[in-house]
């Protein structure tokens, strides 16, 4: 864990002891490390919330975006320069609440961005209400008399909605979570990590001791990550008492970028704009 | 014999192609080398609706619609009952022979429409019969009207165009043979010039592809979906990435983003999509992140009226998010400003790190314009403090620079980390919350403004320097009031009239002069509380007694500016 | 020998439970009928940031946080050295123990906090070590201390309860016996007088229930958060929808559906969230749905300082959304008029059929003021033309009706059919884009502002009427500027206070009196450029030549208003 | 059909000749008839768009909202008034595209609205760009090279996250679609019908020549609707040449209308507000 270091702001980080924020910071420091990141290798982008306070705590290229909407700034920063590995993280309020729509949406396009979802199915920032993943019955501040709502199955989502990467990692299984997060990076195409990430403050219930006996290895079950279907089947399994955490779904199709022709010959950002000619077609304007 | 001054209109419903001839009949026109306006007026439904399409012609600039028609073509009687009565005395109206039976009046001349589109191949050619029958009226040869018809269907085929070809020459025959009177207007051509027609929005988009767009983000809307509908299919000869979002609050993001990353990229919405981009906005000023932001009003509130006019979001643009900080407001008033403005749009964004607003409306973005020439109005581009390689020690948000303005690097330029951050932030752009570092990342912040309010572009005064009357406003009422105020002069009104090109941020020199200098100030806006007006009070405590304010989605018809005006000379 | 004035601060790590030991403070002064200010600051972040909470205690209002403080109570190093230089002369600092290595000043009184809450039954009840430490330099009986605590546990069991009185008591008895100074200030209960103690959010949601809120929709956002926690548990006993919505949007878009369908719906956010507002604001304007909206300022731009105050988005607020329509801005001052001004927001949204602002900000909203009774500022419930049932002929848009605003009929009532349309609408509320209806629909929609402006508060006059100094501001710079002015006149320095409680629509006669009469205007915001400063020049003409602003996130202490103020009188 | 002109407003349909919306016009107009509703039985919500548009050809109570935000009008009006009878309508672009987080949020919350989608794969009212329902490679004025995206699936999105009743419907057949308007209305919970509807002008490769020979009622091919994997699978199953139309999916759960105690006695909208005492709770604060 030495070399991490590097990845060190001078800030230290704010979340309660415990938190599994933590766990998901050590992980991409790590994958960082093991990959062989330099600071200006990766350009991450946060959304709000204490999963976005992590925006502070590590040294790479930063956007600390708006509430719910890290996947627009990201895949804006990849249109524009995609030699760049673009790492965009989110809360479950932020990512599958407010920002529910972006989610499907950049699903859709496989977009070559890795996106790590802190789940701790709560609002921790601002103190305690309910998140989309909070179970059924939850009670929070915003809802003390219990949840009603459904939860929100975010690997099924993406499962059916074109991401071409889907897994689930839990914060107490820091090794697990990096080789995750490596295999994201490396992946080439929209890359979903649901990471259940204990709130030891708010939602005490699901912290390590609810979830240790419970995680197994997708990969020690022997599931094919390429088997759609039953990928989907242990996504929607939510009542079960086994949690499985590992590479759901993986395949391989064209991402966003490879489609568009205007970025095939180089990074749109490389592009020297300070001469462009535009009389040839202001004549055909004219002629038409 | 009047020469080269027309007021042509043909109306029809919704799908009858009302838009396509109304164009190409200004296009025989700016082809002449004469100055067309080009005004549509189209309800918010695909079809069923009226449509109508008005252009003006005339030698010199400045052309702008108005309501005495030389000519109006009627594909059904609906044109005729919204329309006739501004034709003029010596006017005609070339109306469809099935429209006999209603028993209209006298100045009708009956063009068998449908049976010439027949004769020429199909019923879809009707309206260049009605196209040729309009040119035989002027006296402009066939081959004039043929050539643009030739151009218009030049992808359709060889049949196509050989049918709309032989509807065109139909209804100029027809004309020849069966008009009997006499009619009073011919267009000549002017030697050795060939206009050409652009939109608000066609200028725009050039001028943002001559300004190195690289990204356009946009969730289509009315009227600022035709800046999408114009980059789409260029965007792999330029190198554009043409973004359809799922939403606005993306299509923002996204472009901001990509500015981060180091291209020049825009979003272009209506005020409905601009309400939903208002959070982003903010971001992008707190982050010094350059961000242009294309807005085409249309009356509100809320969905309102989506294919008409208006200028009254002037104050949301300028007051929009949470919080205080810098922005510009551009608003050009016909098609070459808007050409050069949004170029100067991506310059001020860059070199101050801010939001530039382009402030459009339907009126400027959907009306033509006849342009001979846009290169005479580029700009240089310029980036400001961008840098690929930075320094070790290099700090993003940098609070020794004397005018506040640090260097961007761009990612993944070695030692040019930062953290673009939303939250009030240190140098570094982690996350800061002392009271002194606030105080002076805000005034960092808008330091800059002294240096960008000598950049923005002085209004632009026009007309008689000992005026009876002074006018002031911004944006699209420029060529309308231009108009008004030849026709005043011809009848001896002196006037004269600032044009705001940037009312935001507020350059009091830049208007009080005018305003001190005046017998009598008038602010003329397409809104109903007079936004403008209350920014020239706010700014320069002096009281606007006279306004002009038009509000019902329409723009102000210079006819109407002369009344106004002289109603205030009687009083 | 100072009775009933004393200046209490407790500050320590964030988590650690700093804001429930300061209310309980000021609880215990409260109950004995003094008046108490509450001020806390802490940081966007669970953990790890440094917290702190203010009371100010004296024996009337105004009662706001001044800067000098007479007890400081220190849990941690950094409580010393962010307040330590602001502790009076004859002030004390209670510090924990862990404390002395860093070998501070004198005036500092070790308590073993840890120790005697070790004792006491836990570590987690050191906080009341501390509280118990504080009475006992103060005098008040610990029995007054023990029945706040014991309320404050009430749930907690009695084994919790127990331990938290033993740590009230140990920390009394360690002053008593330990502390060897004699300490100036005492506290002497009020007869008959037992204040409670509210934040704005709580004044506003209880105004709120009183007022018949129904329907509560919200998406969590500091600091307009503590609505939403405050009526969810309170959801099933007054029969209100409590909602945390999906996000902003859906959050205002259900309150216009619930007003549309009859009920009284209210949204709660902060700048952010509002942005995300915006678009829907119109709708309620165009449809004519009443609609209130409680807005908790934060600084900005964007994410900005989530958890400071600021008075930034005044502009924001009344020009949001695109083109123009009726608003109502309330601005109240304190807690009192908070839970007033929020009832007639109700009334108004209502009667006027509009949307209807409280702007309030972190300060009011999350500061505490001691309320004695607030059922002098009940309203009655006016709903305005609201119709359960409709005759034939009903119009919901009816343009016949003088004064603009016509019958709301409320589905599913019979005859009452009608289209609340975003899109401009004929009487019916079917879509119409015809010129002539579109002005008379504007026009009815305008025309009410001549009613509002009847309604709306005036601004309350404060002070002398032969002021060398007027100040004018608007919200929550009430209660620092009259305790500055008391200082002021203590000193001898006369001033006078307009303080707004509706800056929009601003009504020119509220204020022209004032600022004519005055010698000198100073305008006081807690913004960066002066926002209302500008609302005033443009509605009078007047140019405000003094401006008293602060932006760093922190709210104007009186001390730092008497020395401004002093400067201007040497200038 | 004479019985429904009782539901046309003075407006004639704007809409193009032959245009899909037509079929749902009259679709709309006859399950109310044959409900037996009066005009002021039901109360509509819209969107903007030609979908939109119906709302002034409809004689209801009738809420036509801003575009993309159907949903969250209607949830209101529900929730203050659960007696009556809501059903909202959205296009593509408006429900799936820009609307999409509300959508899924609905259906977490099982509230009882009927949701029709009127799905022509297309903008309509702003003139022909794709919208998130068009196919890959479709080709449009904001997508003159092809649509990248994968379409978005609203029944199978439906069906995880939790609405309770599911189906589809087509336009060209206004029978069965009345018949599942009927049903989804007589049924307690969120609704959604996504009703295929050709739109002649912009997207004329999927109008009636290219449905007509592809759909086939999954009454006839004996579908369970309870079968939640059966329904999904139909849902999933989108490269077939055979497009499936009726119910997909339908149980019965609590509504969030029934699982909120505040709505138990009464409407919202029914209370008296004229005189609420807090003089209680007031005295409580003081005491606590
Ligand atoms: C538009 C907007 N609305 C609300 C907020 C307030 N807000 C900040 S963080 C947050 C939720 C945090 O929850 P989550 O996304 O789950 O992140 P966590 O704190 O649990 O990591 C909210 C609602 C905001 N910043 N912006
Ligand atoms: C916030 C916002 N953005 C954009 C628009 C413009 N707009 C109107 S209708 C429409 C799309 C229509 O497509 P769809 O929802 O599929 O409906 P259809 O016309 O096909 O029935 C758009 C983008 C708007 N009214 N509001
Ligand atoms: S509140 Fe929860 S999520 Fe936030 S820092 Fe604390 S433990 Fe972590
Ligand atoms: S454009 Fe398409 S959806 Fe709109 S009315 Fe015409 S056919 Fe129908
Ligand atoms: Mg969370
Ligand atoms: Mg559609």
């Amino acid at each position: 864990m030495k070399d991490n270091q590097k990845f060190n702001t001078y800030q230290t980080p704010s979340w309660c002891p415990g938190c599994g924020n933590f766990g998901i910071w050590y992980a991409l420091k790590s994958a960082y490390t093991e990959l062989g990141f330099d600071n200006n290798d990766v350009c991450m982008v946060f959304g709000i919330g204490c999963s976005g306070n992590l925006s502070n705590f590590i040294k790479v290229y930063g956007f600390h975006s708006i509430h719910g909407r890290t996947l627009p700034v990201a895949s804006g920063i990849k249109l524009a320069n995609h030699k760049l590995n673009v790492v965009a993280t989110s809360g479950d309020g932020d990512g599958l609440g407010i920002g529910l729509g972006h989610f499907i949406h950049t699903c859709r396009r496989n977009i070559d961005i890795t996106y790590i979802i802190h789940d701790n199915r709560v609002y921790g920032l601002t103190t305690g209400q309910t998140s989309p993943t909070s179970p059924q019955g939850f009670q929070s501040k915003s809802t003390p008399f219990g949840v009603i709502e459904q939860p929100i199955n975010p690997l099924a989502l993406a499962i059916i909605q074109g991401a071409t990467f889907v897994a689930r990692g839990y914060s107490g299984e820091i090794d697990h979570l990096t080789s995750l997060i490596i295999q994201a990076i490396k992946h080439k195409g929209f890359a979903v990590i649901d990471v259940l990430q204990p709130c030891v403050t708010f939602n005490p219930n699901f912290s390590y001791p609810f979830y240790n006996p419970r995680v197994f290895k997708l990969e020690d079950a022997g599931h094919n990550p390429e088997d759609f279907n039953n990928a989907l089947k242990y996504a929607l399994d939510v009542n079960n008492d086994k949690i499985p955490i590992g590479i759901f779904y993986k395949i391989s199709k064209p991402t966003y970028e490879e489609s568009s022709e205007e970025l095939r010959d180089k990074p749109l950002s490389e592009y020297d704009i300070s001469d462009i000619s535009i009389s040839e077609l202001i004549e055909e304007i004219r002629e038409s | 014999m009047r020469v080269n001054d027309l007021n042509w209109k043909i109306g029809g419903e919704a799908g009858e192609g009302i838009m396509v001839t109304g164009l190409m009949f200004s296009k025989v026109c700016a082809r002449l080398g004469l100055e067309v306006y080009n005004y549509p007026e189209y309800p918010s439904r695909i079809r069923g609706g009226h449509n109508c399409y008005q252009v003006r012609v005339r030698d010199n600039k400045p052309v702008f619609a108005e309501k005495g028609l030389d000519i109006l073509v009627a594909l059904n009687k609906e044109t005729i009952d919204l329309h006739s009565n501004y034709v003029k005395e010596d006017g005609v109206i070339i109306a469809d022979s099935h429209l006999k039976d209603y028993g209209l009046s006298e100045r009708i001349f009956y063009l068998p429409m449908d049976d010439l589109a027949l004769s020429a191949g199909g019923k879809i050619t009707k309206n260049n019969v009605a196209l040729g029958a309009s040119f035989a009226f002027l006296s402009v040869p066939v081959e004039n009207v043929l050539d643009t018809v030739r151009r218009a269907f030049r992808d359709k085929g060889e049949k196509v165009i050989g049918m709309n070809e032989k509807a065109v020459s139909l209804g100029y025959d027809y004309v020849k043979e069966n008009f009997k009177g006499d009619f009073k207007i011919s267009l000549k051509p002017i030697d050795d010039k060939k206009n050409m027609v652009l939109t608000g929005n066609e200028a725009i988009s050039l001028g943002a592809i001559k300004a190195g767009l690289k990204l356009y983000a946009a969730y289509p809307m009315t009227p600022a979906s035709s800046i999408l509908h114009f980059l789409a299919p260029l965007s792999h000869r330029f190198k554009i990435l043409v973004k359809h979002a799922e939403d606005e609050i993306s299509a923002i993001l996204t472009a901001i983003g990509a500015n981060f990353a180091g291209v020049r990229a825009m979003v272009g919405t209506s005020g409905g999509g601009f309400s939903l981009m208002s959070e982003a906005l903010g971001m992008s000023a707190i982050t010094e992140t350059p961000l242009v932001i294309v807005e085409c009003m249309r009356p509100g509130p809320s969905t309102g009226m989506p294919t008409w006019t208006d200028q009254g979001d002037l104050r949301f643009i300028i007051h929009a998010s949470q919080g205080e900080f810098l922005r510009v407001v551009l608003t050009p008033g016909d098609v070459k400003e808007a050409y050069q403005l949004i170029q100067l749009a991506f310059n001020l964004a860059e070199k101050y790190q801010i939001p530039v607003f382009l402030l459009s409306d339907k009126l400027l973005s959907e009306s033509s314009e006849s342009v001979d020439d846009l290169s005479g109005s580029d700009l240089k581009i310029e980036r400001g403090k961008i840098l690929r390689e930075a320094q070790e020690g290099y700090k993003r948000y940098d609070l020794s620079i004397e005018d506040g303005i640090s260097f961007r690097a761009i990612p993944p330029a070695k030692n040019g980390l930062q953290l673009a951050n939303s939250d009030e932030h240190d140098e570094y752009g982690l996350v800061s919350e002392e009271a002194h570092i606030r105080e002076k990342m805000l005034e960092k912040r808008f330091k800059r403004r002294g240096l960008i309010v000598k950049e923005i572009p002085k209004p632009n005064l026009y007309g008689d320097s000992d005026a009876d009357i002074s006018l002031i406003g911004f944006g699209s009422v420029k060529l309308s009031v231009l108009r008004a105020m030849e026709i005043l002069k011809e009848e001896g009104v002196k006037t004269n009239f600032l044009h705001s090109l940037c009312p935001h941020p507020f350059v009091s020199d830049h208007y009080l002069d005018f305003i001190k200098k005046a017998k009598r100030v008038v602010v003329i806006e397409n809104n109903y509380t007079g936004q403008f007006a209350g920014i020239i009070q706010e700014n320069l405590c002096i009281k606007i007694d006279n306004l002009i304010l038009k509000d019902d989605g329409r723009p102000f018809f210079p006819d109407e500016i002369v009344e106004k005006i002289k109603k205030y000379l009687r009083s």
